[in-house]
């Protein structure tokens, strides 16, 4: 995990070199930018480590960049964890449904909607979404964090891009599954098609499936910074944009930090999902050990 | 005579590939006798695991039984349709062992899984097949995973799957291609003793003539979709009729005698999407009659066990000279029959 | 009898079964037969052709404006301010009155130049770091640290962090998206490389002394000609996305460069307001078409090169 | 077959070794040594992961050895050799794979999978002489020269692997291993490979080194033939003096279990199982010993005195 982390760090402290020329000289030197880059680097990860991301230039001048960011988080994640929620859960149940059918229509619908949300940029089903669906469904156009009503278009907005990717996944590797040689002696010896799709299939499609957990992950964050602006959501990813509008160096650096830590995280989390499904990772390391 | 207990008569099998139509089985007939093993001979595409699969309807999605029946225990399985049918035959009428047991076992799944019984009294039921098909420690082997098995210890494992809800008929498809020669012959010998102890009557595929010598009472030779000789073990190595069996036989180096060149039949199979015309045989046979290009050769009977579909058991055709190493196993035949 | 006659051997030569014996299977005949079957790729295929050329083609037509344009009117000397689809403006104007057909062949231009030249660097980039990640292993742990940290940053934010730094303009864009869009194909490419490269023919000619340079280019690359141009097809629409979405949150291209992205900025602005919505759906309805077409036709062109699909 | 005493290859103490991630190396071939003769055909035979192929891999140096030396000639061809030795050998030391299927790269045509090895070592002057050398090799092994154009594909198993037979033919080889060529061909199709092998063995003086797990194609291609087991020789002699007298507990539970295809002598034949747990070297130590002239065993010195009384 360390060692995965170091060097993005290391990445982005160099960033920190190259981000200077948009500056002023003045700043530049007051920030300590003039100064070789390993130490800056090491003044960075200094700073890091007390928890300090530096100060906010234009957006709120001498703010600290933590203090702009803390009041933002909750927002995000309570939208980032709806929408994966209902991305898993809808994703699954469609993939599953649609390897069930397979090669009649309910897979083919299901696909065109994979091929649509894939192909179609997000910012244009997004922008038709906010524009029809308050409409037909009256409900309300901007988030209001007083009216749950108006939380539920820019979750499931979110929730899209993931609900196409894991039914696209899933039902990939189960027909994978469906075409191996275990599926044709559970068959032959006399299991129902329901038993064999459930107690085999399902489960052994989980396994591949798990390491696209966290690229669904970075596709929901990507998501949110739309998102979060267009419903006007108070969180990071509305306050990315507005960042980058104003050119505040270091809550820009700030706030990409912590996506990418978010982003990592997803990663190991796979890896150890992907240890506990399956048996034959947890015997390799076992193994070792004895 | 006795009355078989599955019997296939002018069995037809097709598949549809990307719009055009393949004839997997040209026309089979075949009966199988209690108790018995039967050894399907053939090389690959020659239809021996369609035909065995169409008994347990587990053909491919695109692939139908096009005419002819399959009669099992007073039923047409070839009419049978959906799964809900099948289920009353696979697994537990007739089961099927297949040729690769490193993907025949779900790798996430412990052996108890594996079994389709459940409760106590199934786990007790699996520990004695585990340990009737020859698995040290059945107790502890119950729980692991197929991957804490060698390949041998695999196929045993399929095997006992397959006898769990004892079967009438095993169809055994290459179970032994995938395994080292010793392994081997431990897997036949063990097929060989839950034959005799639960009165099994099995078919057995494979393209090795060694391993139909061990096994088989009788022999079936597929060719192109289609059961070319058939008869006992003793009639099929020793008295063989039909040209494609004398060139299987003969093309063995070890029939062959070392320093001389084998029999070696050339060309390919034919294409089984075009149709065929005559005997399928017959483009690459050195002892093709003009007919065998113009009609189908019928079955002639050769002895009440052995028939072969070959004109050249036509009382018109001319006499040929089969090659040398037939000669040599037919002087065995005779002999045997003097013996009794 | 007449058959009786035809009991005699058959005086054919046997060899003849040998000529006999190949089939006339040929790879990419195959392909493209199974690629024409499904017809909503062929017409996706079509339909993209159509667009291409016509964009090309589109400013030597007659009686095409500008797209940078300002339109004024006759009378008041005024802007001609979001005027409504009619005969004088196909498909109107925009909110400084220029004509929005011109801005959106105009635009249709830059975002396909944009989206192909990005895929035509990610694919390039993305195959030689590919083989050499899969085949040269004296390079295979260098290259697996540096996937593993450029592929643990989500690239959505590397992009806007390039495109942030960097001045707006083309190249900007083209070199944001390139930054990291080669690193999932390089893997993609890596993958199918470790499929192939222990094959039993790829040993053979290690065994004739071929180099591996030439094992590369002979016995690898092609086996992944229809993966990479799957990529290539995907890696369009992905580009033309990227662009929308840097646009989006204000890296985009200045506004004197139309591309797609802007004029779905400059729509959204207005789609508030029902009448002037055509702003927003004639660029986005554009865009849909030529990514769904791209995706379309790339995925199932690889389900036509994938010989399983073959008879 | 006449067989001089000319060495034309020899393997001494050979090792081969695996490594996977940082866990110890797996050894898949330990200490062995043999010698070929030329014109011989020599057969090595043994189970799956027995090591047989990491010892031809390691022969064509695909794979490295990891200790001991292979000599070609008398030269020394592993680890690091001069360029035209290296071109020699190339050209000189030829392989057979065991999968036609596999072994023929389905993107480039016939003329240029067997052109390849030509290629690299330009063994030709012109293009038109470089056709010619193509055509001869398919005429050879039985195709005709018009299939140069075609592509792998349009092939059937037996046809694939006489291209494979010819792109080594092409390279007039001294010394060509076979690595189980036959084992995944059809039964109808095998006697045609094994006859194409051994004529052209007959016309030019080819030496073979034939890889296989069949025992009984071994006996019927090969004049001496080497056992191994989990990395070790057990056993080497002339096939029928090892038919005849198999003296090592592996050899002859191996030689039990081969099919033979007669329902009447196999269903009388007893199987000898193996327990590689029978051999007491806890004390003494195995060695590599001639128990009589020319047939070699692996054994310690009481199993050698058992195995001389038995042949007494």
């Amino acid at each position: 995990m360390l060692m995965r982390l170091m060097p993005i760090e290391g990445y982005f402290g160099d960033d920190f070199d190259r981000l200077a020329p948009v500056q002023r000289e003045a700043i530049l030197q007051k920030m300590g930018l003039l100064d070789p880059w390993h130490i800056q680097l090491a003044n960075f990860y200094h700073d890091l480590a007390r928890g300090d991301l530096g100060t906010s230039i234009i957006f709120r001048p001498n703010v600290p960049v933590a203090e702009i960011i803390a009041p933002k988080i909750p927002y995000s994640l309570k939208f980032g964890l709806a929408a994966m929620a209902l991305s898993l859960s809808l994703g699954l149940l469609l993939g599953i449904f649609q390897a069930r059918e397979k090669g009649k229509w309910p897979d083919a619908l299901g696909t065109s909607y994979v091929i649509f949300i894939n192909a179609v940029p997000a910012a244009v089903y997004f922008l038709f979404i906010q524009l029809y669906l308050t409409q037909l469904s009256g409900l309300p156009i901007l988030y209001s964090p007083e009216r749950p009503l108006s939380w539920i278009l820019p979750a499931v907005s979110m929730s899209l891009g993931g609900i196409a990717g894991y039914a696209m996944w899933i039902r990939r590797f189960m027909v994978d599954e469906l075409n191996k040689d275990y599926i044709k002696l559970a068959r032959a010896k006399g299991l129902s098609n329901t038993r064999v799709m459930f107690s085999h299939v399902l489960r052994n499609a989980f396994v591949p499936m798990v390491q696209h957990l966290p690229t669904t992950l970075l596709m929901t964050i990507a998501g949110s910074i739309f998102i979060e602006s267009l419903y006007s959501i108070p969180g990071m990813g509305g306050l990315l944009i507005d960042a980058i509008s104003r050119q505040d160096n270091p809550l820009v650096q700030a706030l990409v930090l912590i996506y990418s830590t978010i982003g990592v995280f997803g990663l190991f989390i796979g890896d150890i999902l992907m240890a506990i499904t399956d048996p034959r990772i947890k015997l390799e390391k076992a193994g070792g050990a004895r | 005579m006795k009355q078989p207990l599955l019997s296939v008569a002018d069995l037809y099998i097709k598949f549809s590939l990307r719009g055009r139509v393949l004839t997997a089985i040209r026309g089979a007939s075949l009966d199988l006798y209690a108790g018995e093993t039967l050894a399907i001979v053939g090389e690959s595409g020659s239809g021996k695991t369609v035909l065995t699969k169409s008994f347990v309807g587990m053909l491919d999605a695109n692939g139908w039984v096009d005419a002819g029946f399959i009669r099992f225990a007073g039923q047409d399985l070839a009419k049978y349709r959906g799964d809900g049918q099948w289920r009353t035959i696979r697994g537990k009428k007739i089961a099927m062992v297949f040729q690769d047991p490193m993907t025949a076992l779900n790798p996430l799944r412990t052996v108890e899984l594996h079994t389709p019984l459940r409760g106590m009294a199934a786990k007790d039921r699996a520990i004695e097949l585990l340990s009737q098909v020859g698995i040290a420690l059945p107790e502890q082997r119950y729980h692991q995973y197929p991957h804490e098995f060698s390949g041998g210890m695999r196929q045993r494992v399929v095997i006992a799957i397959a006898m769990s809800c004892s079967p009438q008929i095993l169809i055994c498809d290459e179970p032994t291609t995938a395994l080292d020669v010793t392994i081997q012959a431990q897997i036949l010998d063990l097929i060989r003793r839950l034959q005799t102890e639960y009165n099994l009557t099995v078919i057995y595929i494979t393209h090795d003539l060694g391993v139909v010598a061990n096994v088989a009472s009788r022999v079936a030779v597929m060719y192109a979709g289609e059961i070319v000789e058939c008869g006992t073990s003793r009639e099929i190595f020793y008295n063989a009729q039909h040209p494609y069996t004398w060139a299987l036989l003969s093309s063995l180096p070890q029939l062959g005698i070392k320093g001389q060149p084998l029999f070696s039949i050339r060309g390919t199979p034919p294409n089984l999407f075009a149709e065929i015309k005559g005997d399928a045989y017959a483009p690459r046979n050195s002892y093709a009659l003009e007919i065998d290009f113009v009609k189908r050769p019928p079955c002639f009977q050769v002895s009440p066990t052995h028939y072969a579909r070959t004109w050249l058991l036509d009382p018109r055709a001319p006499k040929v000279e089969p090659p040398a190493t037939i000669k040599h196993l037919r002087a065995k035949f005779v002999e045997g029959a003097l013996c009794k | 009898m007449e058959e009786q006659a035809l009991f005699v051997l058959a005086e054919r030569d046997v060899a003849d079964a040998e000529r006999s014996g190949y089939s006339d299977y040929s790879y990419w005949g195959s392909t493209i037969r199974v690629f024409m079957k499904n017809y909503a790729a062929v017409f996706c295929l079509g339909l993209l052709i159509v667009l291409l050329v016509f964009t090309m083609v589109q400013p030597y037509l007659p009686a095409q404006r500008d797209p940078n344009e300002i339109h004024l009117s006759q009378e008041t000397f005024r802007q001609l301010r979001n005027v409504r689809p009619g005969a004088e403006f196909w498909f109107g104007t925009n909110s400084i009155g220029q004509d929005l057909w011109a801005r959106i062949w105009s635009g249709t231009r830059t975002s396909l130049g944009i989206g192909i030249a990005v895929a035509s660097w990610n694919v390039l980039i993305g195959i030689i770091v590919g083989t050499l990640w899969g085949y040269v292993r004296k390079l295979e742990r260098v290259l697996t640290e540096v996937y593993n940290v450029l592929d643990n940053i989500p690239s959505t934010i590397i992009m806007t962090l390039i495109a942030y730094m960097l001045r707006p303009s083309i190249s900007t864009m083209v070199i944001a998206m390139g930054v990291t869009g080669w690193v999932p194909v390089s893997r993609f490419i890596r993958t199918q490389v470790i499929i192939i490269r222990d094959r039993e023919y790829n040993l053979a000619s290690r065994c004739l002394g071929t180099s591996t340079g030439r094992i590369i280019t002979r016995n690898i690359l092609p086996y992944l000609v229809s993966v990479i141009m799957l990529r290539f097809a995907l890696a369009i629409p992905g580009a033309i996305a990227s662009e929308v979405f840097l646009t989006y949150i204000g890296l985009g291209l200045p506004l004197h460069i139309p591309s797609l992205g802007n004029l779905i900025n400059e729509g959204r602005q207005l789609m508030m307001i029902p009448v002037m919505r055509y702003q927003l759906i004639f660029p986005s309805v554009v865009v849909s078409l030529i990514t769904i077409s791209f995706y379309v036709m790339g995925n199932a062109f690889s389900d036509a090169a994938d010989p399983r699909n073959h008879v | 077959m006449q067989v001089s005493k000319e060495v034309l290859m020899e393997v001494k103490n050979l090792r081969v070794e695996f490594k996977g991630g940082s866990k110890k190396p797996f050894v898949a071939v330990d200490d062995i040594s043999f010698k070929i003769y030329r014109g011989e055909t020599f057969g090595l035979v043994g189970e799956s992961g027995s090591g047989k192929t990491s010892i031809g891999r390691a022969m064509v140096r695909i794979n490295e050895a990891a200790g001991g030396e292979i000599l070609f000639k008398g030269q020394r061809i592993n680890g690091l050799i001069s360029k035209e030795l290296d071109r020699e050998v190339t050209q000189k030391i030829q392989m057979i794979f065991q999968d036609p299927m596999a072994s023929l790269n389905e993107r480039a045509k016939v003329d240029y999978i067997v052109a390849e090895g030509l290629y690299n070592t330009k063994a030709y002057q012109s293009e038109a002489e470089r056709k010619a050398m193509v055509s001869q090799a398919l005429l050879a092994v039985g195709l005709l020269p018009e299939f140069a154009s075609r592509f792998p594909h349009e092939f059937s198993g037996g046809q694939r692997q006489r291209i494979g037979v010819a792109r080594a033919l092409v390279m007039q080889p001294e010394f060509i291993i076979a690595d189980e060529p036959i084992s995944s061909l059809d039964v109808s199709i095998r006697a045609q490979v094994l006859n194409l092998l051994a004529e052209l063995q007959q016309q030019r003086n080819l030496t073979y080194m034939f890889i296989a797990h069949d025992l009984s194609v071994v006996r019927f291609i090969t004049d001496r033939v080497a056992v191994i087991n989990r990395g070790q020789l057990v056993e080497l002699a002339d096939t029928e003096d090892l038919f005849a007298n198999p003296l090592h507990p592996y050899t002859r539970s191996l030689l039990s279990a081969v099919p033979i295809p007669d329902p009447a002598l196999e269903q009388a034949k007893v199987i000898i199982p193996y327990d590689p747990q029978s051999h007491d070297y806890a004390v003494h130590k195995p060695s590599w010993v001639e128990v009589t002239p020319k047939h070699f065993v692996l054994g310690n010195a009481t199993e050698i005195q058992e195995y001389r009384q038995r042949l007494a």
